[in-house]
Protein backbone atom coordinates (compact mmCIF):
# COMPACT_ATOMS: atom_id res chain seq x y z
CA UNK A 1 0.00 0.00 0.00
CA UNK A 2 1.16 3.52 -0.88
CA UNK A 3 2.58 5.02 2.12
CA UNK A 4 0.55 8.12 1.96
CA UNK A 5 -3.06 6.03 2.16
CA UNK A 6 -1.14 3.45 5.03
CA UNK A 7 -1.40 7.12 7.05
CA UNK A 8 -4.73 7.45 5.92
CA UNK A 9 -5.91 4.39 6.78
CA UNK A 10 -4.15 4.67 10.40
CA UNK A 11 -6.33 8.19 10.96
CA UNK A 12 -9.73 6.74 10.03
CA UNK A 13 -8.95 3.79 12.42
CA UNK A 14 -7.82 5.63 15.19
CA UNK A 15 -10.78 8.41 15.02
CA UNK A 16 -13.57 8.09 16.99
CA UNK A 17 -16.20 9.68 14.30
CA UNK A 18 -16.38 9.59 10.87
CA UNK A 19 -13.20 11.70 9.67
CA UNK A 20 -14.13 14.76 7.55
CA UNK A 21 -11.88 15.25 4.16
CA UNK A 22 -10.95 18.45 5.84
CA UNK A 23 -9.32 17.20 8.37
CA UNK A 24 -7.53 14.77 6.50
CA UNK A 25 -6.26 17.48 4.50
CA UNK A 26 -5.01 19.48 7.92
CA UNK A 27 -2.59 16.60 8.23
CA UNK A 28 -1.66 16.24 4.73
CA UNK A 29 -1.94 19.42 3.28
CA UNK A 30 0.06 18.20 0.30
CA UNK A 31 -3.45 17.12 -1.09
CA UNK A 32 -6.38 19.17 -2.20
CA UNK A 33 -10.00 17.87 -1.93
CA UNK A 34 -9.59 15.91 -4.86
CA UNK A 35 -6.36 14.06 -4.13
CA UNK A 36 -7.68 13.02 -0.89
CA UNK A 37 -10.64 11.35 -2.71
CA UNK A 38 -8.52 9.90 -5.14
CA UNK A 39 -6.91 8.03 -2.09
CA UNK A 40 -10.54 6.99 -0.16
CA UNK A 41 -10.99 5.37 -3.00
CA UNK A 42 -8.17 3.12 -3.73
CA UNK A 43 -8.21 2.51 0.31
CA UNK A 44 -12.14 2.02 0.08
CA UNK A 45 -11.54 -0.63 -2.80
CA UNK A 46 -8.41 -1.95 -0.62
CA UNK A 47 -10.48 -2.87 2.01
CA UNK A 48 -13.07 -4.37 -0.25
CA UNK A 49 -10.89 -6.22 -2.19
CA UNK A 50 -9.55 -8.11 0.82
CA UNK A 51 -12.98 -9.22 1.89
CA UNK A 52 -12.55 -8.73 5.53
CA UNK A 53 -14.65 -8.01 8.85
CA UNK A 54 -14.87 -4.28 7.90
CA UNK A 55 -14.57 -1.97 5.58
CA UNK A 56 -14.52 1.84 5.12
CA UNK A 57 -17.82 3.75 4.53
CA UNK A 58 -18.74 7.29 3.62
CA UNK A 59 -21.22 8.33 6.81
CA UNK A 60 -22.46 11.58 7.97
CA UNK A 61 -20.08 13.40 6.38
CA UNK A 62 -16.43 11.99 6.86
CA UNK A 63 -15.33 8.34 6.46
CA UNK A 64 -15.40 5.93 9.14
CA UNK A 65 -14.59 2.14 9.13
CA UNK A 66 -17.81 -0.74 10.17
CA UNK A 67 -17.88 -4.21 10.55
CA UNK A 68 -19.74 -5.86 8.05
CA UNK A 69 -23.60 -5.91 8.05
CA UNK A 70 -24.00 -9.84 7.31
CA UNK A 71 -21.52 -10.41 10.03
CA UNK A 72 -23.58 -8.87 12.71
CA UNK A 73 -25.25 -12.44 14.49
CA UNK A 74 -21.07 -13.00 15.76
CA UNK A 75 -20.82 -9.53 16.77
CA UNK A 76 -23.65 -9.43 18.52
CA UNK A 77 -22.87 -12.68 20.30
CA UNK A 78 -19.45 -10.90 21.19
CA UNK A 79 -21.46 -7.77 22.35
CA UNK A 80 -24.26 -9.95 24.23
CA UNK A 81 -27.04 -7.66 25.98
CA UNK A 82 -29.39 -6.47 23.34
CA UNK A 83 -29.16 -3.26 21.20
CA UNK A 84 -30.46 -0.69 22.48
CA UNK A 85 -33.68 -0.30 20.11
CA UNK A 86 -35.76 2.62 19.88
CA UNK A 87 -39.91 2.42 20.55
CA UNK A 88 -42.06 3.36 17.64
CA UNK A 89 -42.86 6.71 19.32
CA UNK A 90 -39.59 7.31 19.73
CA UNK A 91 -39.29 6.55 15.86
CA UNK A 92 -42.17 8.28 15.04
CA UNK A 93 -40.83 11.60 16.33
CA UNK A 94 -37.56 11.07 15.16
CA UNK A 95 -38.84 10.71 11.53
CA UNK A 96 -40.71 14.31 11.91
CA UNK A 97 -37.97 16.04 13.31
CA UNK A 98 -35.80 14.84 10.58
CA UNK A 99 -37.95 15.70 7.89
CA UNK A 100 -39.50 18.37 9.20
CA UNK A 101 -36.38 20.34 10.83
CA UNK A 102 -36.11 23.10 12.17
CA UNK A 103 -39.07 22.00 14.03
CA UNK A 104 -40.97 23.30 17.42
CA UNK A 105 -42.52 21.09 19.56
CA UNK A 106 -46.08 22.02 18.99
CA UNK A 107 -45.58 21.07 15.31
CA UNK A 108 -44.34 17.60 15.53
CA UNK A 109 -47.31 17.34 18.62
CA UNK A 110 -49.48 17.77 16.05
CA UNK A 111 -48.77 15.73 13.50
CA UNK A 112 -48.41 12.95 16.11
CA UNK A 113 -51.42 13.63 17.98
CA UNK A 114 -49.85 13.27 21.23
CA UNK A 115 -47.89 14.94 23.31
CA UNK A 116 -44.03 14.12 22.62
CA UNK A 117 -42.07 15.66 25.50
CA UNK A 118 -40.88 12.26 26.58
CA UNK A 119 -39.97 10.88 23.37
CA UNK A 120 -38.55 14.34 22.70
CA UNK A 121 -36.69 14.51 26.07
CA UNK A 122 -35.06 10.34 25.44
CA UNK A 123 -34.27 11.31 22.14
CA UNK A 124 -32.00 15.05 23.41
CA UNK A 125 -30.65 12.52 25.69
CA UNK A 126 -29.36 10.13 23.30
CA UNK A 127 -28.29 12.92 21.31
CA UNK A 128 -30.05 12.24 18.47
CA UNK A 129 -31.91 15.28 18.34
CA UNK A 130 -30.33 18.46 19.45
CA UNK A 131 -31.93 22.46 20.04
CA UNK A 132 -30.78 24.32 16.75
CA UNK A 133 -32.01 28.36 17.89
CA UNK A 134 -34.98 29.49 18.39
CA UNK A 135 -38.19 30.25 15.76
CA UNK A 136 -38.75 34.03 15.25
CA UNK A 137 -42.28 34.24 16.68
CA UNK A 138 -43.88 35.45 19.71
CA UNK A 139 -43.03 33.61 22.26
CA UNK A 140 -39.75 32.43 20.43
CA UNK A 141 -40.31 28.59 20.65
CA UNK A 142 -37.29 26.05 20.78
CA UNK A 143 -36.45 24.87 17.37
CA UNK A 144 -35.10 21.13 17.24
CA UNK A 145 -33.03 19.43 14.29
CA UNK A 146 -31.13 16.06 13.94
CA UNK A 147 -27.39 15.81 15.09
CA UNK A 148 -24.25 14.23 13.32
CA UNK A 149 -24.84 11.30 15.83
CA UNK A 150 -28.21 10.59 14.37
CA UNK A 151 -26.60 10.44 10.63
CA UNK A 152 -24.30 8.01 11.82
CA UNK A 153 -26.49 5.84 13.56
CA UNK A 154 -28.91 5.63 10.95
CA UNK A 155 -26.06 5.46 8.30
CA UNK A 156 -26.47 8.43 6.64
CA UNK A 157 -23.87 10.33 4.06
CA UNK A 158 -26.19 13.22 4.78
CA UNK A 159 -29.87 14.34 5.24
CA UNK A 160 -30.54 14.64 1.23
CA UNK A 161 -30.17 10.85 1.48
CA UNK A 162 -33.21 10.03 3.76
CA UNK A 163 -36.08 8.80 0.87
CA UNK A 164 -38.61 11.28 0.38
CA UNK A 165 -41.91 10.79 2.33
CA UNK A 166 -44.22 9.04 0.38
CA UNK A 167 -47.52 10.28 -0.43
CA UNK A 168 -49.54 7.39 0.76
CA UNK A 169 -52.55 7.84 -2.38
CA UNK A 170 -54.21 4.50 -0.91
CA UNK A 171 -54.29 3.67 2.56
CA UNK A 172 -55.02 0.38 2.04
CA UNK A 173 -52.42 -0.18 -0.19
CA UNK B 1 -49.10 -3.57 33.47
CA UNK B 2 -52.45 -2.82 31.44
CA UNK B 3 -51.45 0.41 30.72
CA UNK B 4 -48.46 -0.75 29.16
CA UNK B 5 -50.84 -2.96 26.85
CA UNK B 6 -52.19 0.18 25.25
CA UNK B 7 -48.81 1.98 24.96
CA UNK B 8 -47.60 -0.79 22.77
CA UNK B 9 -50.63 -0.97 20.78
CA UNK B 10 -51.48 2.51 20.01
CA UNK B 11 -49.17 5.11 19.19
CA UNK B 12 -52.17 8.00 19.73
CA UNK B 13 -55.54 8.88 18.89
CA UNK B 14 -54.33 8.77 15.17
CA UNK B 15 -52.93 5.70 15.38
CA UNK B 16 -55.75 3.94 16.52
CA UNK B 17 -57.90 6.03 13.67
CA UNK B 18 -55.79 4.29 10.86
CA UNK B 19 -56.24 1.06 12.66
CA UNK B 20 -59.74 1.05 12.33
CA UNK B 21 -60.04 2.44 8.75
CA UNK B 22 -57.54 -0.31 7.70
CA UNK B 23 -59.55 -2.84 9.74
CA UNK B 24 -62.51 -1.87 7.98
CA UNK B 25 -60.75 -1.76 4.75
CA UNK B 26 -62.27 2.19 4.26
CA UNK B 27 -61.18 4.41 1.32
CA UNK B 28 -59.39 6.99 3.56
CA UNK B 29 -60.93 9.99 1.49
CA UNK B 30 -64.68 8.72 1.58
CA UNK B 31 -64.30 7.71 5.75
CA UNK B 32 -68.30 6.32 7.11
CA UNK B 33 -67.58 8.90 9.81
CA UNK B 34 -70.89 7.37 11.67
CA UNK B 35 -69.43 3.81 11.43
CA UNK B 36 -65.69 4.58 12.68
CA UNK B 37 -67.38 7.09 15.19
CA UNK B 38 -68.92 4.21 17.01
CA UNK B 39 -66.18 1.67 16.66
CA UNK B 40 -63.55 4.19 18.01
CA UNK B 41 -65.76 5.04 20.58
CA UNK B 42 -66.25 1.49 21.60
CA UNK B 43 -62.65 1.18 21.58
CA UNK B 44 -62.36 4.32 24.35
CA UNK B 45 -65.14 2.44 26.29
CA UNK B 46 -63.14 -0.99 26.42
CA UNK B 47 -60.08 0.35 27.14
CA UNK B 48 -61.97 2.38 30.04
CA UNK B 49 -63.35 -1.02 30.80
CA UNK B 50 -60.12 -2.26 31.01
CA UNK B 51 -59.37 0.26 33.19
CA UNK B 52 -56.30 1.66 31.02
CA UNK B 53 -55.29 5.45 31.41
CA UNK B 54 -56.81 7.02 28.79
CA UNK B 55 -54.48 9.78 27.52
CA UNK B 56 -56.11 13.17 26.99
CA UNK B 57 -55.64 13.29 23.53
CA UNK B 58 -58.27 10.31 22.60
CA UNK B 59 -60.83 12.13 23.98
CA UNK B 60 -60.20 15.36 21.80
CA UNK B 61 -60.41 13.22 18.41
CA UNK B 62 -63.41 11.55 19.85
CA UNK B 63 -65.05 15.10 20.24
CA UNK B 64 -63.41 16.07 16.52
CA UNK B 65 -65.38 13.16 15.50
CA UNK B 66 -68.65 13.18 17.03
CA UNK B 67 -68.28 17.28 15.40
CA UNK B 68 -67.67 15.89 11.80
CA UNK B 69 -70.44 13.52 12.45
CA UNK B 70 -72.86 16.50 13.36
CA UNK B 71 -71.79 18.40 10.70
CA UNK B 72 -72.34 15.88 8.28
CA UNK B 73 -76.06 15.58 9.42
CA UNK B 74 -76.62 19.35 8.31
CA UNK B 75 -77.69 19.59 4.56
CA UNK B 76 -75.15 20.92 2.20
CA UNK B 77 -76.06 24.54 1.05
CA UNK B 78 -76.24 24.70 -2.40
CA UNK B 79 -73.88 26.29 -4.35
CA UNK B 80 -74.33 28.82 -7.02
CA UNK B 81 -73.18 27.40 -9.85
CA UNK B 82 -74.72 24.15 -8.88
CA UNK B 83 -71.74 21.89 -7.58
CA UNK B 84 -72.44 20.72 -3.75
CA UNK B 85 -69.73 18.16 -2.71
CA UNK B 86 -65.87 20.23 -3.05
CA UNK B 87 -63.34 19.48 -1.03
CA UNK B 88 -63.19 22.41 1.34
CA UNK B 89 -66.93 21.67 2.02
CA UNK B 90 -66.17 18.30 3.25
CA UNK B 91 -66.54 17.85 7.26
CA UNK B 92 -63.86 15.55 7.14
CA UNK B 93 -61.02 16.82 4.69
CA UNK B 94 -58.98 18.50 8.28
CA UNK B 95 -59.09 14.80 9.64
CA UNK B 96 -57.97 13.58 6.16
CA UNK B 97 -55.16 15.41 5.84
CA UNK B 98 -53.85 14.53 9.16
CA UNK B 99 -54.26 11.18 8.80
CA UNK B 100 -52.35 10.97 5.58
CA UNK B 101 -49.67 13.11 7.14
CA UNK B 102 -49.36 11.34 10.27
CA UNK B 103 -49.55 7.75 8.39
CA UNK B 104 -46.29 9.32 6.20
CA UNK B 105 -44.42 9.95 8.98
CA UNK B 106 -45.38 6.31 10.65
CA UNK B 107 -44.32 4.85 7.35
CA UNK B 108 -41.08 7.06 7.28
CA UNK B 109 -40.58 6.09 10.77
CA UNK B 110 -40.42 1.95 9.63
CA UNK B 111 -38.13 3.48 7.23
CA UNK B 112 -35.53 4.47 9.52
CA UNK B 113 -35.90 1.50 11.45
CA UNK B 114 -35.19 -0.63 8.24
CA UNK B 115 -31.80 0.59 8.12
CA UNK B 116 -28.18 -0.61 8.57
CA UNK B 117 -28.00 0.06 12.06
CA UNK B 118 -25.57 1.13 14.28
CA UNK B 119 -25.05 -1.06 17.48
CA UNK B 120 -27.06 -3.00 15.97
CA UNK B 121 -26.06 -3.92 12.33
CA UNK B 122 -22.73 -2.66 12.05
CA UNK B 123 -20.55 -1.67 14.70
CA UNK B 124 -17.41 0.68 15.19
CA UNK B 125 -13.82 -0.02 16.29
CA UNK B 126 -14.50 -1.00 19.79
CA UNK B 127 -11.42 -0.63 21.71
CA UNK B 128 -10.81 3.51 22.99
CA UNK B 129 -8.31 5.50 20.64
CA UNK B 130 -4.79 4.78 21.85
CA UNK B 131 -3.15 7.18 23.89
CA UNK B 132 -0.35 8.62 22.23
CA UNK B 133 2.30 11.04 24.09
CA UNK B 134 0.63 14.25 23.31
CA UNK B 135 1.85 17.27 21.83
CA UNK B 136 0.58 20.86 24.19
CA UNK B 137 0.20 23.88 21.97
CA UNK B 138 -3.21 24.37 19.48
CA UNK B 139 -6.32 25.37 21.24
CA UNK B 140 -8.59 22.16 21.37
CA UNK B 141 -11.83 22.31 19.99
CA UNK B 142 -14.91 21.33 22.64
CA UNK B 143 -17.57 19.33 22.32
CA UNK B 144 -20.91 20.66 23.60
CA UNK B 145 -24.27 20.58 23.45
CA UNK B 146 -26.53 23.09 24.80
CA UNK B 147 -29.03 20.54 26.39
CA UNK B 148 -25.94 18.82 28.18
CA UNK B 149 -25.39 22.64 29.98
CA UNK B 150 -29.37 23.09 30.97
CA UNK B 151 -29.55 19.69 32.47
CA UNK B 152 -26.11 20.30 33.98
CA UNK B 153 -28.07 23.42 35.50
CA UNK B 154 -31.36 21.45 36.28
CA UNK B 155 -29.72 18.73 38.10
CA UNK B 156 -27.81 21.16 40.39
CA UNK B 157 -31.25 23.32 40.98
CA UNK B 158 -33.10 20.06 41.56
CA UNK B 159 -30.53 19.54 44.40
CA UNK B 160 -30.66 23.03 46.21
CA UNK B 161 -34.41 22.93 45.67
CA UNK B 162 -34.84 26.21 45.22
CA UNK B 163 -35.81 26.29 41.57
CA UNK B 164 -37.72 29.85 42.04
CA UNK B 165 -34.95 31.38 43.58
CA UNK B 166 -33.08 30.58 40.31
CA UNK B 167 -35.97 31.11 37.58
CA UNK B 168 -34.06 32.67 34.54
CA UNK B 169 -35.06 36.34 34.17
CA UNK B 170 -34.64 36.65 30.07
CA UNK B 171 -34.80 40.44 30.59
CA UNK B 172 -31.64 40.27 32.85
CA UNK B 173 -30.17 37.92 29.65
CA UNK B 174 -30.57 40.32 27.30
CA UNK B 175 -29.08 42.65 29.15
CA UNK B 176 -25.99 40.59 30.00
CA UNK B 177 -25.92 39.52 26.16
CA UNK B 178 -25.94 43.73 25.06
CA UNK B 179 -22.90 44.11 28.00
CA UNK B 180 -21.29 41.18 26.20
CA UNK B 181 -21.91 42.29 22.92
CA UNK B 182 -20.18 46.11 23.94
CA UNK B 183 -17.57 44.67 25.61
CA UNK B 184 -16.44 43.02 22.39
CA UNK B 185 -16.80 46.25 20.18
CA UNK B 186 -15.01 48.07 22.60
CA UNK B 187 -12.18 45.68 22.90
CA UNK B 188 -11.96 46.38 18.78
CA UNK B 189 -12.25 50.07 18.61
CA UNK B 190 -11.44 51.56 21.72
CA UNK B 191 -14.00 53.99 21.45
CA UNK B 192 -17.50 54.21 19.91
CA UNK B 193 -20.24 56.56 19.59
CA UNK B 194 -23.81 55.58 20.90
CA UNK B 195 -25.12 55.45 17.48
CA UNK B 196 -22.63 52.94 16.58
CA UNK B 197 -22.66 50.63 20.01
CA UNK B 198 -26.55 50.58 18.25
CA UNK B 199 -25.89 48.83 15.31
CA UNK B 200 -28.54 48.54 12.12
CA UNK B 201 -31.00 46.85 13.42
CA UNK B 202 -32.93 49.87 15.93
CA UNK B 203 -35.59 48.31 17.21
CA UNK B 204 -37.02 49.57 20.70
CA UNK B 205 -36.18 46.95 22.99
CA UNK B 206 -32.65 46.87 21.63
CA UNK B 207 -32.43 51.13 22.40
CA UNK B 208 -33.60 50.59 26.07
CA UNK B 209 -31.39 47.72 26.76
CA UNK B 210 -28.20 49.28 25.38
CA UNK B 211 -28.74 52.03 27.40
CA UNK B 212 -29.04 50.28 30.40
CA UNK B 213 -26.25 47.87 29.45
CA UNK B 214 -23.79 51.21 28.68
CA UNK B 215 -25.08 52.09 32.19
CA UNK B 216 -24.25 49.38 33.83
CA UNK B 217 -20.73 49.28 32.35
CA UNK B 218 -20.57 52.72 33.72
CA UNK B 219 -21.65 51.58 37.05
CA UNK B 220 -19.10 48.20 36.71
CA UNK B 221 -15.79 51.46 35.90
CA UNK B 222 -15.62 49.45 33.00
CA UNK B 223 -16.68 52.33 30.41
CA UNK B 224 -16.43 55.92 30.48
CA UNK B 225 -18.43 58.37 28.81
CA UNK B 226 -18.25 61.74 26.86
CA UNK B 227 -19.69 64.46 25.23
CA UNK B 228 -17.86 66.73 24.11
CA UNK B 229 -21.17 69.61 23.64
CA UNK B 230 -24.92 69.26 24.36
CA UNK B 231 -26.40 67.28 21.05
CA UNK B 232 -22.97 66.32 20.24
CA UNK B 233 -22.64 62.57 19.91
CA UNK B 234 -21.95 60.74 23.04
CA UNK B 235 -18.53 58.94 23.04
CA UNK B 236 -18.04 55.30 24.80
CA UNK B 237 -14.28 54.35 25.48
CA UNK B 238 -13.24 51.49 27.29
CA UNK B 239 -11.29 52.02 30.56
CA UNK B 240 -7.75 50.25 30.43
CA UNK B 241 -7.09 47.17 32.89
CA UNK B 242 -5.44 49.10 35.86
CA UNK C 1 -10.55 -13.84 3.01
CA UNK C 2 -11.86 -17.39 4.61
CA UNK C 3 -15.06 -16.25 6.35
CA UNK C 4 -14.28 -17.90 9.60
CA UNK C 5 -11.10 -15.84 9.77
CA UNK C 6 -13.49 -12.48 8.46
CA UNK C 7 -15.54 -13.51 11.71
CA UNK C 8 -12.20 -13.34 13.63
CA UNK C 9 -11.37 -9.82 12.21
CA UNK C 10 -14.52 -8.53 12.69
CA UNK C 11 -14.95 -9.80 16.26
CA UNK C 12 -11.51 -8.26 17.28
CA UNK C 13 -12.04 -4.73 15.68
CA UNK C 14 -15.48 -4.46 17.78
CA UNK C 15 -14.45 -5.73 21.03
CA UNK C 16 -13.77 -2.64 23.23
CA UNK C 17 -10.95 -5.10 25.12
CA UNK C 18 -8.15 -7.30 23.51
CA UNK C 19 -10.09 -9.80 22.32
CA UNK C 20 -8.74 -13.96 24.02
CA UNK C 21 -8.87 -17.06 22.32
CA UNK C 22 -11.21 -18.03 25.06
CA UNK C 23 -13.76 -15.59 24.22
CA UNK C 24 -13.33 -16.45 20.37
CA UNK C 25 -14.15 -20.05 21.12
CA UNK C 26 -16.77 -19.45 22.22
CA UNK C 27 -18.34 -17.56 19.09
CA UNK C 28 -16.94 -20.30 17.02
CA UNK C 29 -17.16 -23.28 19.20
CA UNK C 30 -16.77 -25.51 16.30
CA UNK C 31 -12.10 -24.78 16.94
CA UNK C 32 -10.54 -25.98 19.79
CA UNK C 33 -7.96 -23.25 20.84
CA UNK C 34 -5.06 -25.01 18.32
CA UNK C 35 -7.34 -24.11 14.77
CA UNK C 36 -8.31 -20.19 16.68
CA UNK C 37 -4.65 -19.72 17.08
CA UNK C 38 -3.91 -20.77 13.17
CA UNK C 39 -7.14 -18.62 12.23
CA UNK C 40 -5.35 -15.50 14.25
CA UNK C 41 -1.80 -16.37 12.23
CA UNK C 42 -3.41 -15.98 8.68
CA UNK C 43 -5.23 -12.91 9.99
CA UNK C 44 -2.28 -11.32 11.43
CA UNK C 45 -0.26 -12.22 7.78
CA UNK C 46 -2.90 -10.68 5.79
CA UNK C 47 -2.66 -7.33 7.17
CA UNK C 48 1.02 -7.56 7.62
CA UNK C 49 0.64 -8.17 3.88
CA UNK C 50 -1.45 -5.65 3.18
CA UNK C 51 1.02 -3.33 4.53
CA UNK C 52 -1.95 -0.50 5.74
CA UNK C 53 -1.84 1.82 8.81
CA UNK C 54 -2.47 -0.80 11.76
CA UNK C 55 -2.46 -3.72 12.35
CA UNK C 56 -3.17 -6.87 14.38
CA UNK C 57 -1.05 -7.44 17.73
CA UNK C 58 -1.13 -9.77 20.78
CA UNK C 59 -1.36 -7.83 23.76
CA UNK C 60 -2.57 -8.30 27.08
CA UNK C 61 -3.37 -12.15 26.71
CA UNK C 62 -5.51 -11.20 24.16
CA UNK C 63 -5.56 -9.63 20.30
CA UNK C 64 -6.09 -6.23 19.33
CA UNK C 65 -5.53 -3.92 16.23
CA UNK C 66 -3.18 -1.26 16.50
CA UNK C 67 -1.98 1.56 14.16
CA UNK C 68 1.38 1.60 12.78
CA UNK C 69 4.23 2.67 15.33
CA UNK C 70 6.03 4.75 12.65
CA UNK C 71 2.24 6.71 11.55
CA UNK C 72 2.49 7.71 15.43
CA UNK C 73 3.50 11.80 14.44
CA UNK C 74 0.33 11.50 12.29
CA UNK C 75 -2.13 9.95 14.16
CA UNK C 76 -0.98 12.35 16.99
CA UNK C 77 -1.85 15.40 14.82
CA UNK C 78 -5.23 14.26 14.75
CA UNK C 79 -5.81 13.55 18.71
CA UNK C 80 -4.36 17.18 19.11
CA UNK C 81 -7.07 18.69 17.33
CA UNK C 82 -9.61 15.83 18.58
CA UNK C 83 -12.82 17.70 20.64
CA UNK C 84 -13.14 17.92 24.05
CA UNK C 85 -15.79 17.62 26.74
CA UNK C 86 -16.73 19.43 29.66
CA UNK C 87 -16.92 17.69 32.66
CA UNK C 88 -19.86 17.64 34.75
CA UNK C 89 -18.19 20.33 37.37
CA UNK C 90 -17.59 22.22 34.55
CA UNK C 91 -20.69 22.60 33.09
CA UNK C 92 -22.50 22.91 36.21
CA UNK C 93 -20.12 26.21 36.76
CA UNK C 94 -20.35 26.92 32.92
CA UNK C 95 -24.50 26.68 33.30
CA UNK C 96 -24.19 28.94 36.48
CA UNK C 97 -22.12 31.49 34.84
CA UNK C 98 -24.51 31.16 31.80
CA UNK C 99 -27.73 32.07 33.49
CA UNK C 100 -26.35 34.14 35.93
CA UNK C 101 -24.18 36.31 34.50
CA UNK C 102 -22.41 38.81 35.15
CA UNK C 103 -21.52 37.15 38.56
CA UNK C 104 -19.28 36.67 41.35
CA UNK C 105 -17.05 34.00 42.17
CA UNK C 106 -18.69 33.64 45.58
CA UNK C 107 -22.22 33.49 44.20
CA UNK C 108 -21.07 30.58 42.12
CA UNK C 109 -19.51 28.86 45.37
CA UNK C 110 -22.76 29.47 46.83
CA UNK C 111 -25.25 27.52 44.56
CA UNK C 112 -22.97 24.94 43.46
CA UNK C 113 -21.53 24.18 47.66
CA UNK C 114 -18.12 23.73 46.45
CA UNK C 115 -15.38 26.28 45.89
CA UNK C 116 -14.90 26.44 42.40
CA UNK C 117 -11.63 28.36 42.00
CA UNK C 118 -10.60 25.13 39.92
CA UNK C 119 -13.47 24.37 37.40
CA UNK C 120 -13.41 28.67 36.70
CA UNK C 121 -9.88 28.93 36.42
CA UNK C 122 -10.30 25.70 33.64
CA UNK C 123 -13.21 27.38 32.36
CA UNK C 124 -11.24 31.07 32.02
CA UNK C 125 -8.70 29.15 30.06
CA UNK C 126 -10.64 27.67 27.30
CA UNK C 127 -11.95 30.82 26.93
CA UNK C 128 -15.76 30.37 27.51
CA UNK C 129 -15.91 32.26 30.57
CA UNK C 130 -13.85 35.85 31.03
CA UNK C 131 -14.50 38.80 33.67
CA UNK C 132 -16.78 41.59 32.68
CA UNK C 133 -15.52 43.98 35.10
CA UNK C 134 -16.18 44.44 39.25
CA UNK C 135 -19.05 44.36 41.50
CA UNK C 136 -19.47 48.08 43.02
CA UNK C 137 -19.11 46.42 46.78
CA UNK C 138 -16.47 46.74 49.27
CA UNK C 139 -13.43 44.69 47.87
CA UNK C 140 -14.66 45.04 44.32
CA UNK C 141 -14.86 41.46 43.60
CA UNK C 142 -14.86 40.17 40.16
CA UNK C 143 -17.58 39.74 37.94
CA UNK C 144 -17.88 36.83 35.20
CA UNK C 145 -19.28 36.65 32.17
CA UNK C 146 -19.54 33.51 29.12
CA UNK C 147 -17.81 34.85 26.01
CA UNK C 148 -18.43 35.04 22.52
CA UNK C 149 -16.54 31.71 21.92
CA UNK C 150 -19.26 29.74 24.53
CA UNK C 151 -21.82 30.94 22.34
CA UNK C 152 -19.71 29.25 19.04
CA UNK C 153 -19.33 26.16 21.06
CA UNK C 154 -23.16 25.48 22.18
CA UNK C 155 -23.94 26.99 18.90
CA UNK C 156 -26.07 29.38 19.85
CA UNK C 157 -27.00 33.24 18.22
CA UNK C 158 -27.21 35.17 21.48
CA UNK C 159 -27.57 34.58 25.03
CA UNK C 160 -31.77 34.88 24.74
CA UNK C 161 -31.58 31.33 22.86
CA UNK C 162 -30.24 29.63 25.98
CA UNK C 163 -33.70 27.50 26.46
CA UNK C 164 -35.18 29.28 30.16
CA UNK C 165 -36.58 26.79 33.03
CA UNK C 166 -39.99 26.72 32.26
CA UNK C 167 -39.40 24.95 28.38
CA UNK C 168 -36.88 22.37 30.07
CA UNK C 169 -40.13 21.32 32.21
CA UNK C 170 -42.26 21.57 29.01
CA UNK C 171 -40.59 18.69 26.90
CA UNK C 172 -40.02 16.56 30.08
CA UNK C 173 -44.12 16.72 30.27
Amino acid sequence: MEEDIAILDALIFSSETPLTVERMREILPQYDRQGILGLLKTLAEHHEARQGGFGLCEIAGGWQFYSRPDLAPWVRKLKAGRPQMLSPAALETLAVVAYRQPVVKADIDRVRGVDVGGTLKGLLEKRLVRMVGRKDVPGRPILYGTTKRFLEVFQLKDLTELPTLTELKDIQA
Amino acid sequence: MSYEIKLDVFEGPLDLLLYLIRKNEIDIYNIPIALITRQYLEYLDLMKALNLDLAGEYLVLAATLLHIKSRMLLPVPEEEDGGTEDEAGDPRAELVQQLLEYQAFKEAALQLDRRTLLERDVFKRGAPPEALPGEEGEETPIEADIFTLVEAFQRMLSQLDQADLMEIDLERISLADRINEIMDSLALRRDMTFAELMGEQITRQRIVYTFLAVLELMKLRMIRVYQAASFAAIRIFIVGEE
